[in-house]
């Protein structure tokens, strides 16, 4: 198999698996267990990183493919592990919306994805090497993680899931980013890395806070705060 | 000389390190005031500069007239917010104090690289790194509520903007399918890009409504009242007085790549949308609203959504409005959340029921809080009557009549709100005081410098009449975008 | 306008001013006596009201405590008002005066000055009785206004002018507009005018101190003397010259064109008959009838209103 | 031109400076003086344009294409020398009126830019300079409504109904003029002028500005701020308000009817009367029941409005059918504003002469000012003779000229005037009817009789800068009425009217309907038929044994108490009686019982209230609305950050559908 075939085949896999973490995280109640897919999610995006810098024959990709592994695959689920571990909640109890619906919305969600994307995938088709291709087809991927990630943060009552929801949204973007232009320009990737790491700090420390201030952290308990 | 694109971003850094470094209170006080007559000097040269633009580092820094205007702005606001809100008082630093002095120059750096930037994916950067510098000056006061705008502040503010990422990753693939893989404004506005319509407009129209949220326009101005409401006053005068500037700054930005491949159909659609939305908004919750903090957050939000209608109506008279507007709503809104911060200071309480007679018993809160208001409502001669008719004669001339009535009729509505409760608030005799501490020693705080609202609030006065040098340097700023 | 000519209108004015003057005891006097006669008693005698009036000229004057000048000015601007209208209205002569051409509205205005004059002079003294009347008084006064015009421009149409003389010219050379259902109406619509200004029956009682139905008389209650002679004379005045008014409007025949002594002779003797007339048929009709409530004039005048509203549309449809 | 205009900035200027520099014993004085040059100045500049002169001021803006241009025409000129004499009067007055909270910093400064910007409305030549006038007048004038905001909560309640009627007729105005600007390109209003006047875009302006316009001018039913404004504010800011500040909705109507717009269908003009004549009715209904003296007042200036509003439908409408009635109408609406100008600034002063002196402005409270107050019943008087329209005051020479209008506009085709005008007279004749009600209530309750409370039996006349003021505008509304030919050739002359003329002294002749009014004639033959009356009272009152007084007559041996007197409220019961229907009051019978028997009354208590009727049907239904739309309105903001999430979520789902088409 020829390194394009290889990249290929590494790159259907990787958004596979994207889609599967968008939709268990959907499932699982469990902020742990949400943590860990979020380190698995990161992994499978380094993963269609180094696909498409494979593709591309792209070496500075590698080096972004790198900085994803350490941040979105260690560092963030790490920091959403201790948020978990401060507060010490860990399962979310009452959902909004139960797993069964939400797994719906996610099919729903995808097909919303799959229609609206395709002004990005026609454009975006015939651009770059071999791989770019199939690459631009994946882009609905990308758009329903983005998708997810805004149910997860709408349906969720702790404070760490609607980062959780946050983080997959970003994960979403970066999915995009990469599937229709191979990442954007080295500086404003670590721009970003660093603005996304800094607000999943601050949500961490946030959520300690309010967890201190408020006993519980169920975002439903914040409506002080209305018209 | 170039170089000196650098100041603004390297001052807040020296003064925010010695904000930290030095523990005495007046470092902390005055640095944010010292950082913004930086911001405002550079701005004013740049403004001045002739010739080429200058531009650093290929693009990452470059300062045409708008960015040198916006940074004029940042640094006016900036100075009336900061210097308003220094606390005389000597002595040794606490944490939290030299932390905030720290957050506040990083926040007005972030502000300046947002607007000195040619690079849509380094102003995304920014525009989110003012969401990080501010979270905890949303949250400084550490109280409950104050936990509670900031988280809602980070939530909502992170996930909307980060949809404008989307619009930014969106838009250099447009320009790498094109043959050009590039986020420089410049390029994608030369024209000279083939690119992708279809694509584009996806990207524009999710890049606008990501920056709409940090934008205050509806429908993701959510998070804004909370925060304005409970930040520190001078952190919400420049919160509301140029943070919202700075994300439409974004979006007038992506609004001319948007005209230049699109023509200007759907940017005035989206803008024209959140603009009637946003104002309406504002005008319901204004109405009957009860906590004039929270009233000054609404009051923005009316008057983002009419520099979102003057930005979907465009042409030269509507973007000079705008950025016009943009100065003139900078300076008294920021003035006014000083004053409101003192008055909250003075009284303990931020409702507007408890708060009763200010013009008998607190006069010198009251008169610049009126003056302000009265500046906010668009009377003459302050800048924003200027800017407020232009809008809607340059709206109904272009032919968008209908939205005019309809912002007609919603800035009466927002005008009859707010002068009910400002009426409410500083009419009326001495003794009806209902809540504690009637007429008691204003507590700390409740003074302060007046000259930074005496200046902000005269030059808001003067500048609609100033057609030289202000009226050019604004027609030569919205000529880059017009 | 020669000078000869002006000299001969204002002396035309005078002889009218006088021959009205005189006129007005008398046609007072008539009235009364004809109402006491159908009535079944004897009555005073038509002098009676000459004899009033000197009576209260020789009478010492009380005024009560508090009042004001205006107990002493508003009687002699109520007999000017009356007898400015008696200068101006075609009576004797239908030929108008340089500079103040018999104007109907300026003619209407000079009858408000008097009729604020009494009201005020109600108001003066302070008491119930005053204010009751100048209220009352004012109210009949406002709810007729519209009814005048209306008649007024009812009347002008065909004439093209509001010039009461040429107005009464015109009637007088062409016969045919006296009887056309414009002319008519509006005569009718003046005439219930005229009761209501002057204070007759059904809209007021000028025989009654009856406090409830007193209007005219509760305004002159604190006014003695000379003061009341001259407010009498002041509503003869008026009560004359709208009579005349009326008599000329319907029966224009006899008025005069010119100065010429002849033609001003038969003017006054022809105004004189006329005014005399009507005023008999005035008192015998107010035997016929009874006082209306207050509270029900303005249905009086609001028909009166209708008349003149009519008599404009009609005259449109006529021209 | 510029000079009297420049003049006219700086000393304003000077005033506010004044204003708040002076110390507070010479405040007045300094503050009024420079209050008066700057009136003074507006006055002579409005003589200048008046007399055609021409030239601008330009003051630049900060927006391209955005110059503030000052240039008074004619007509222009006319309502700066009416807003500049009645600023005059103002400013005189008020120096001897402020007092106490109407003599602060705020205040004083208030006045001269309020005048100053009244002044500047009819000097604008496009619509920024316009509505930037038109902002300080209102900016001014509420800060001068809320002169004793700390003691009255009425006072605060009337200025949030002016300030927000106010904004309302701005954003009105701004409207329509955009709605022209966009039809020609233009913003100057020679420029604005190109609008083709029977576009249907025409008619939209029309009726933005007619509504902003007839909002500042107060007709009915946008009058709504007029009777609760014109009663708080301090009597001289009253008396400009009311003579000067709704003659600029006025002057708007005629810039529109006649410079922007000229030719427009005959439907402006039917509104136009049809408002008119429904404020004048309106209007003086309730003035006449009114028993506040400022309220009544107030009411007043609703109603002469209405008919300075019909007499321009008339002359509108009448333009097609008959050229000289129309030019009448025209030159009647004119008078119209400049007597009602007079004569309402001479009521205003003089009520605050009696507020001042008595504390009171109830007429139920007030009486017999008469023997105390001798110049403030004089002027007062003349006042309401002129507000009466009774000859000889400009207010009837004004009348008489829009009724001959009408008279002659018999024999009309068009239908709309053959339905309109006898209407109209009818309205107009009503109208005068209850304005002579109003006025003797007003006059003889207030100054006549015997006082009603103690503030009257103690009032002591005003000092003599008040007088002065008084006086002199009581002595113009007569003024105008003696001599009418001049000061109509002078408004005939600002609206290009011909055929006026002048007969005998001072008398106006109108040639095209063949029609005189010789004021001094009628008055000198008024003088000589009475004469005779007036020697016989002399000869006779030398005669006869001197006057003598005696109380008032009893009912027998009853001493007759104040208390017994009628008050405004009895005056008005007939009337209140007949108007039930349109008055709509409100009344309340307590009957107190006492304790034996149901049967016996120990006291009852009759209270009466009128309500002003549009306000309760049509304004508080639209407050209601707003409101509870407005607390729905607060659930978007209920404090769930899931709720503000699904907005973000809702919005990114629809936008995303709406580009990926």
């Amino acid at each position: 198999m020829s390194l394009d075939g290889l990249a290929t085949q590494l790159l259907a896999l990787s958004t596979g698996a994207l889609l599967l973490t968008a939709a268990l995280l959907v499932w699982r109640r469990s902020l742990a267990a949400a943590a860990r897919l979020l380190a698995v999610q990161g992994v499978a995006l380094a993963a269609l990183v180094v696909s498409i810098a494979a593709a591309e024959r792209d070496a500075e990709l590698l080096g972004v493919a790198a900085v994803v592994l350490a941040l979105k695959g260690v560092v963030i689920p790490l920091v959403l592990g201790r948020g978990v571990r401060a507060t010490g909640v860990d399962r979310e109890n009452a959902l909004r919306v139960n797993p069964t619906s939400g797994l719906v919305g996610v099919t729903l969600l995808a097909t919303l994805a799959y229609l609206v994307s395709r002004p990005i995938t026609q454009a975006t088709a015939g651009i770059g090497g071999t791989a770019a291709g199939p690459a631009a087809f994946a882009v609905p991927v990308g758009l329903t993680m983005v998708l997810v990630g805004l149910l997860l943060v709408v349906t969720r009552r702790r404070a760490l899931s609607q980062l959780v929801g946050f983080l997959v949204l970003d994960n979403g973007i970066a999915t995009v980013a990469f599937l229709t232009a191979a990442g954007v320009p080295f500086v404003v990737e670590l721009g970003v890395s660093l603005d996304v790491l800094l607000v999943a700090l601050i949500l961490a420390v946030l959520s300690g806070r309010l967890h201190a201030a408020l006993g519980a952290v169920s975002v439903d308990e914040l409506n002080e705060l209305r018209d | 000389m170039d170089a000196i694109v650098l100041v603004p971003l390297l001052a807040p850094a020296l003064l925010g390190a010695a904000a930290v470094v030095v523990p005495d209170r007046r470092v902390a006080a005055w640095s944010g005031v010292v950082d913004s007559v930086v911001v405002l000097a550079v701005g004013l040269v740049l403004l001045a500069r002739r010739g080429p633009v200058p531009d650093l580092a290929d693009g990452l820094l470059r300062a045409d007239q708008l960015s040198a205007f916006m940074l004029t702005v940042i640094g006016a606001v900036g100075l009336t917010a900061t210097w308003g809100g220094v606390d005389r008082a000597a002595g040794r630093a606490t944490r939290a104090e030299r932390r905030y002095a720290a957050l506040v120059c990083v926040f007005l750096a972030a502000m300046s690289l947002a607007v000195l930037t040619d690079n849509l994916g380094v102003l995304w950067v920014a525009i989110e790194a003012t969401t990080v510098a501010t979270a905890f000056l949303v949250g400084h006061r550490g109280t409950r509520r104050s936990l509670e705008a900031a988280w809602k502040y980070v939530v909502l503010g992170s996930v909307g903007v980060a949809i404008a990422l989307l619009g930014v990753v969106l838009l250099y693939a447009a320009g790498r399918s094109a043959g050009e893989a590039t986020l420089s404004w410049t390029v994608l506005t030369s024209g000279r890009l083939p690119l992708d319509p279809g694509l584009v407009r996806v990207a524009v129209a999710l890049a606008v409504l990501g920056f709409a949220t940090k934008a205050g326009l509806a429908p993701m101005h959510s998070w804004l009242p909370d925060a304005h409401g409970q930040a520190p006053a001078p952190v919400s005068g420049l919160m509301s007085g140029v943070l919202l500037a700075v994300a439409l700054y974004a979006i007038l930005r992506v609004r001319a790549i948007a005209d230049v491949v699109l023509g200007p159909g759907l940017m005035r659609g989206l803008l024209m949308t959140a603009g009637l939305g946003s104002l309406a908004v504002a005008a319901a919750l204004i109405l009957r609203q009860r906590d004039y903090k929270r009233l000054l957050a609404y009051s923005s939000i009316e008057h983002m959504g009419l520099l979102a209608v003057g930005a979907a109506i465009g042409g030269p008279l509507a973007m000079a409005a705008v950025l016009l507007h943009v100065l003139g709503h900078g300076l008294a809104k920021a003035t006014a959340f000083v004053v409101a911060g003192r008055i909250l200071a003075a009284e303990g309480t931020s409702r507007i029921q408890d708060v009763r007679g200010l013009l008998a018993r607190r006069p010198a809160l009251a008169v610049p809080f009126v003056v302000a208001v009265a500046a906010l409502l668009g009377f003459p001669p302050f800048a924003l009557f200027f800017t407020e008719v232009a809008i809607v004669v340059a709206g109904w001339q272009a032919g968008l009549g209908w939205a005019m009535a309809v912002v007609l009729v919603l800035l009466l509505a927002v005008f009859a709100g707010l002068v009910r409760a400002t009426a409410a608030m500083v009419l009326g005799p001495a003794g009806e005081r209902t809540g504690a501490d009637a007429s008691g020693p204003s507590r700390r705080g409740a003074g302060g410098p007046v000259t930074p609202l005496v200046l902000a609030l005269c030059a808001t006065a003067v500048v609609g009449f100033s057609a030289l040098p202000v009226g050019a340097a604004i027609a030569r700023a919205a000529g880059v975008v017009g | 306008m020669s000078a000869v000519e002006v000299a001969g209108r204002v002396l035309v004015a005078i002889v009218q001013v006088a021959v009205v003057t005189a006129l007005a005891p008398i046609v007072m006097g008539v009235t009364r006596q004809t109402r006491a006669r159908l009535e079944g008693r004897a009555g005073a005698g038509v002098g009676q009201p000459w004899r009033d009036l000197r009576k209260l000229w020789r009478k010492r004057p009380i005024r009560a405590t508090g009042t004001t000048a205006v107990g002493v000015v508003a009687p002699l601007v109520l007999l000017a008002s009356g007898l400015v209208a008696g200068a101006l209205v075609p009576l004797v002569v239908a030929a108008p005066l340089p500079q103040v051409p018999g104007d109907l509205f300026v003619v209407v205005s000079a009858l408000l000055v008097g009729t604020v004059a009494l009201a005020l002079l109600g108001l003066d003294a302070g008491t119930a009785f005053g204010g009751m009347g100048s209220s009352r008084h004012m109210m009949i006064a406002a709810l007729v206004e519209p009814t005048v015009l209306m008649a007024v421009y009812a009347l002008s149409i065909p004439v093209g002018s509001s010039t009461l003389s040429l107005i009464v010219a015109a009637r007088r050379d062409d016969p045919a507009t006296i009887a056309s259902p414009a002319g008519v109406l509006a005569v009718v619509a003046l005439a219930v005018v005229v009761l209501a200004e002057t204070g007759r029956l059904p809209v007021d009682n000028p025989a009654t101190h009856l406090e409830l139905t007193m209007v005219h008389e509760a305004m002159v209650l604190e006014t003695s003397g000379p003061d009341l002679a001259w407010v009498e004379l002041g509503s003869w005045l008026r009560l004359t010259v709208l009579l005349g008014l009326v008599a000329n409007l319907m029966v224009p025949w006899g008025v005069a064109g010119g100065a010429s002594p002849g033609a001003l002779l038969l003017g006054v003797v022809a105004l004189a008959a006329k005014v005399v007339l009507l005023g008999a048929a005035l008192g015998a009709g107010e035997v016929a009838m009874a006082k209306l409530r207050l509270f029900r004039v303005p249905e009086l005048l609001a028909g009166s209103f209708a008349l003149a509203f009519l008599a404009v549309t009609a005259s449109y449809l006529v021209a | 031109m510029t000079a009297p205009l420049v003049a006219q900035l700086a000393l304003a200027l000077v005033a506010v400076l004044a204003a708040v520099a002076a110390p507070d014993r010479i405040r007045g004085a300094v503050a009024g003086t420079a209050t008066l040059a700057t009136a003074a100045a507006g006055a002579w500049a409005g003589v200048l344009a008046l007399g055609g002169a021409t030239g601008a001021l330009e003051v630049p803006s900060a927006l391209p294409g955005v110059v503030l241009r000052l240039a008074p025409d004619r007509l222009g000129g006319l309502f700066m020398l009416v807003a500049g004499v009645v600023g005059a009067a103002v400013a005189v007055y008020a120096i001897g009126y402020a007092h106490g909270v109407t003599a602060s910093r705020t205040q004083w400064a208030a006045l001269p830019v309020f005048l100053l910007g009244m002044q500047l409305v009819p000097a604008a030549g496009d619509l920024v300079a316009f509505l930037l006038a038109w902002e300080l007048m209102a900016g001014g004038s509420t800060v001068l409504v809320l002169a004793e905001h700390s003691r009255r909560a009425q006072t605060r309640e009337a200025a949030l109904w002016y300030a927000v009627t106010t904004h309302l007729s701005m954003l009105a105005i701004l409207g329509g003029f955009a709605v022209l600007a966009a039809q020609t390109g233009a913003t100057d209003f020679a420029g604005l002028a190109a609008a083709d006047p029977r576009s249907a875009a025409a008619s939209l302006a029309f009726v933005l500005l007619a509504v902003g316009f007839g909002t500042k001018a107060g007709v009915v039913p946008l009058h709504v701020w007029l009777p609760r404004a014109h009663p708080e504010a301090p009597s001289h800011a009253s008396a400009a308000m009311s003579a000067a500040m709704v003659k600029m909705g006025v002057y708007g109507l005629l810039l529109v009817t006649l410079r922007l717009l000229p030719g427009g269908p005959t439907w402006w003009a039917a509104v136009l009367v049809g408002v008119g004549a429904l404020s004048a009715v309106y209007g003086i209904l309730q003035a006449a029941v009114a028993s506040d003296l400022k309220r009544l007042l107030a009411y007043s200036t609703s109603e002469n409005v209405g008919l300075i509003v019909l007499a321009l439908g008339m002359a509108l409408l009448l333009r097609d059918e008959a050229d000289a009635p129309a030019s009448l109408a025209l030159l009647a609406c004119l008078l119209l504003v400049v007597s009602h100008a007079a004569f309402k600034t001479t009521l205003f002063l003089g009520a605050g002469a009696v507020l001042r002196a008595t504390g009171e402005r109830d007429l139920d409270r007030l009486g017999g000012l008469a023997h105390r107050m001798p110049w403030t019943t004089a002027a007062f008087g003349l006042g309401a003779l002129g507000a009466a329209a009774l000859p000889v005051t400009g207010g009837f020479v004004a009348e008489w000229t829009l009724l001959q209008a009408m008279i002659h506009a018999a024999e009309p085709g068009e239908r709309v005037v053959a339905a309109t005008v006898p209407l109209a007279l009818g309205v107009i004749a009503l109208t005068a009817g209850l304005a002579l009600l109003t006025f003797v209530k007003a006059f003889g309750i207030a100054f006549l009789a015997r006082p009603r409370s103690l503030g009257a039996e103690t009032a002591r006349e005003v000092p003599v800068g008040m007088r002065v003021a008084m006086v002199a505008s009581g002595v113009a509304v007569v003024g105008l009425g003696v001599a009418p030919g001049p000061v109509a050739a002078g408004l005939a002359q600002a609206v290009g009217v011909d055929g006026v003329g002048s007969a005998g002294l001072g008398g106006v002749t109108l040639d095209g309907v063949g029609a005189v009014l010789d004021p001094v004639a009628l008055a000198v033959l008024s003088v000589a038929v009475v004469l005779p009356a007036i020697v016989a009272s002399a000869v006779l009152a030398r005669r006869r044994p001197r006057t003598v007084g005696a109380p008032a007559w009893g009912c027998g041996r009853i001493r007759t108490s104040p208390r017994m007197q009628y008050t405004a409220t009895s005056y008005a019961e007939p009337l209140m009686r007949v108007f039930d229907d349109a008055l709509q009051p409100t009344r309340d019978i307590e009957v107190t019982h006492v304790a034996e028997s149901q049967y016996l009354a120990d006291r009852v208590q009759y209270s009466q209230r009128v309500d002003d009727v549009v306000e309760v049907r049509l304004y508080a239904p639209v407050i209601r609305v707003a409101d509870r739309v407005a607390d729905a309105a607060r659930r978007v903001q209920n404090g769930s950050i899931t709720r503000y999430l699904a907005f973000a979520f809702a919005a990114l789902v629809v936008v995303l559908v709406v580009v990926s088409r």
